[in-house]
């Protein structure tokens, strides 16, 4: 089962009454979207409480775990970030970007069927540190990443 | 209502290939408008990608994600003529199901 | 002193071009290209495309007449497949050389019945609105990818109007005595970071051609060449051209035409 | 005799072709005059061209070389120097005014101080890796020329006018036309031939 899911259980405190419900369509999918969104972690300051938040202590860095994002970005508003990880039981992807107000971008939770390679297009506010942490279903975390430099445009300077 | 999103599933091998494009202004909070107003915050929070009705993976997203949001995903087990359907949900309770074949 | 300064000026330039400006530029611009693929392959435009099928198929406007079952952009009323690339052309019903854009307006007006003046007030898109004619003028020209640019040239009416265009690329005036020649006539250039495409030849002519419609990454909306025109003017410290002016549709139908025969792969995704 | 037949109908030719440009010309700029409305401060009186302008379009930016230096002696004529004879400002200042391009557009409020525009066509500081390639690059610009009091001179007549030691150059006139003041002409002195100046360095 999918973590986050079974996060929304366990707070919900009636998990076995609400996954008959979600079983019998009654709860319509985003409902259950709604209620998974972690404040703490998306509103965390900084990068070390965001990656607190996520419930990551401490993360290695792993050849497996990889990024793709430009060294200089054409536009800081749609910066390209692909992270794929080759780490055995990959149940979960996090990107952060370090000098973001918000560091933490995006969380995605795979399950059986979903594999651990995603690209989405950020907003970089300046030049930063953009941070990926990759979690295995024996509860370790690993991390990776990579600075981003975004330039001045053209013209009105 | 929000507009339409684009997904396009594409079996490469034996992986199927997920690109969708969202129309959403994923507002910061943090812009102002050309009256110097600040523009509330109204961004996408959730969304799953769900393959023949089984959700393969789910996604938390902040105001980072750019305007109009660009996911790409890989999926296994899928082959040419299964359904993927993508759900999104924003910060004011809008939402949005769409649904793509896998080609 | 005159001379001696003229030649340090020279030895500067070599200089420069030499060390300086190749290894900086060429690695970023390197980088640029390699995440260019990425970007072009999902593009939002895309959601615009979709807007402005929508808007073409449905009866719409004041007299309840769909684009699709009133509109000839050159091939025939309602078909839109290539039309884009053999714009701007010459429609004897209006009696004027009209690219892509100028042609839906007027069709919007003339088939559909809306107001000109209405179109007219906000022609351009911005964080919280996209003009309709925004939305058609990137469906028709998606609907013309991978086909070939084909402004018909030898029509005399266009020959003229590109004849025109060409004048209108190379005249400089303002505070700053710029043309739309000081930054794209020359190859390779660029300012900042952005390539300035030397509009006068065809091989570069395509990317500038092919830039427009194009989704803007810098507030995330679309825009089309009209706009790209009227920017151009303002950074060059002109006055503003009047949308839909004959001066924009001659400027388009000079850098078009010196497209033809590449093929187009827009709409665009832009800095 | 068909030489000299030739000869006519190629002199006629040329003619013709002369007149027909002069005539898409003619046309063309009673077109712009007729297609643009004042905006912000870009009113339509900057569709008037002065003397220089109105060389370099009938020239296509080669004018004949008497014409050429007339021309050029006449923009050097319009250089103001300071009046206390100091051309070296601050390069800390000068950079900021380099990276600044605002200024004389029709969504810029009237006034000073608007930005020298210099790294959308200029590589100046080495840590500014988004520079343009309009000009030449003025890397080291002062340890290759000299902080010289000839070289300061001519850096400042330069950006005071551009257009006086060549004609017809895409460098808008700055102190000319009233962008760049004195002090700020200065500055940019300063930042390309300061030795301290990271040009320079």
């Amino acid at each position: 089962m999918n973590i986050v899911r079974r996060n929304l259980l366990r707070s919900a405190g009636a998990g076995g009454a609400l996954a008959a419900m979600l079983a019998a369509g009654i709860l319509k999918p985003t409902a259950v979207l709604a209620a998974e969104w972690n404040k703490n972690a998306f509103e965390a300051k900084d990068t070390a409480g965001a990656v607190k938040a996520l419930g990551a202590s401490s993360a290695a860095e792993n050849k497996d775990l990889s990024m793709t994002a430009p060294e200089i970005a054409e536009n800081g508003a749609v910066v390209p970030i692909e992270v794929i990880s080759k780490l055995p039981g990959t149940t979960s992807i996090s990107i952060l970007v370090d000098k973001n107000p918000f560091p933490l971008s995006a969380s995605f939770d795979f399950a059986e069927g979903g594999i651990p390679e995603v690209a989405v297009r950020l907003k970089l506010s300046q030049t930063s540190l953009v941070k990926a942490v990759a979690k295995t279903a024996d509860g370790k975390f690993y991390t990776v990443q990579k600075e981003v430099k975004v330039t001045v445009g053209g013209c009105g300077g | 209502m929000a507009d339409p999103m684009k997904i396009r599933a594409q079996m490469k091998g034996d992986i199927c290939d997920i690109k969708i494009l969202m129309s959403h202004p994923m507002e910061t909070g943090q812009r102002k408008d050309s009256d110097g107003k600040v523009v509330p915050a109204h961004f996408i929070q959730s969304l799953s990608v769900d393959l023949n009705g089984k959700t393969v993976i789910s996604g938390q997203t902040g105001t980072s994600i750019s305007r109009n949001p660009v996911f790409g995903f890989k999926v296994k087990g899928a082959k040419a003529g299964d359904k993927v359907t993508v759900n999104w949900l924003d910060n004011k309770g809008d939402k949005r199901t769409d649904e793509a074949t896998v080609g | 002193m005159r001379q001696s300064i003229a030649i340090v000026g020279a030895l500067a330039i070599v200089i420069g071009s030499l060390c300086g400006q190749a290894a900086a530029k060429d690695a970023a611009t390197a980088e640029f290209d390699k995440f260019r693929e990425v970007m072009e392959d999902s593009n939002p435009a895309e959601l615009f495309e979709a807007k402005g099928e929508d808007l073409w198929q449905a009866k719409r406007g004041p007299k309840q007449v769909a684009l699709a079952e009133s509109c000839d952009l050159g091939l025939g009323i309602g078909v839109v497949k290539g039309a884009y690339v053999q714009m701007p052309r010459y429609f004897a019903d209006a009696g004027k050389v009209m690219d892509a854009e100028r042609r839906i307006v007027w069709c919007m007006v003339e088939k559909q019945g809306f107001s000109a003046e209405e179109l007219f007030r906000t022609p351009f898109a911005n964080e919280n609105f996209t003009p309709e004619p925004t939305s058609l003028v990137t469906y028709v020209a998606g609907a013309s990818r991978n086909m070939k640019i084909a402004v018909p040239i030898s029509e005399p009416h266009v020959q003229d109007t590109y004849q025109l265009g060409r004048e209108v690329f190379s005249f400089r005036a303002g505070p700053y005595d710029f043309a739309c020649a000081t930054c794209h006539g020359e190859d390779g250039k660029r300012i900042r970071m952005q390539q300035l495409p030397n509009l006068a030849k065809k091989d570069e002519a395509i990317r500038a051609y092919q830039g427009w419609p194009g989704y803007r990454m810098t507030g995330g909306f679309m825009l089309t060449q009209q706009w790209r025109m009227n920017d151009c003017f303002r950074q060059q410290r002109f006055p503003e051209p009047r949308y839909l002016s004959d001066t924009v549709t001659s400027l388009l139908t000079y850098l078009t035409a010196n497209a033809n025969g590449n093929v187009y792969k827009g709409p665009g995704i832009k800095r | 005799m068909p030489n000299r037949f030739v000869f006519l109908l190629a002199a006629l030719l040329v003619i013709a072709g002369v007149a027909r440009a002069d005539d898409y010309r003619l046309r063309a700029l009673r077109m712009i005059q007729n297609d643009f409305q004042a905006k912000g401060q870009a009113g339509l009186d900057r569709l008037e061209t002065d003397s220089l302008q109105h060389v370099c379009n009938k020239y296509s930016d080669k004018p004949p070389a008497p014409l050429l230096r007339l021309v050029e002696a006449d923009q050097l004529a319009t250089v103001k120097y300071p009046a206390d004879g100091r051309l070296m400002g601050d390069w800390r200042e000068g950079e900021k005014i380099a990276q600044s391009g605002r200024g004389f557009t029709w969504t810029d409020k009237p006034g000073l101080p608007v930005g020298g525009n210099c790294y959308n066509c200029h590589e100046i500081s080495p840590r500014e890796l988004s520079f343009g390639t309009l000009g030449p690059s003025l890397r080291n610009f002062g340890r290759n020329r000299g902080n010289t009091p000839e070289m300061r001179q001519y850096v400042f007549s330069k950006i005071f006018n551009a257009k006086s030691f060549n004609a017809c150059s895409a460098m808008p006139r700055f102190g000319y036309i009233g962008a760049l003041n004195e002090e700020q002409i200065r500055h940019l002195v300063a930042l390309l031939l300061d030795p301290e100046s990271p040009v320079n360095q």
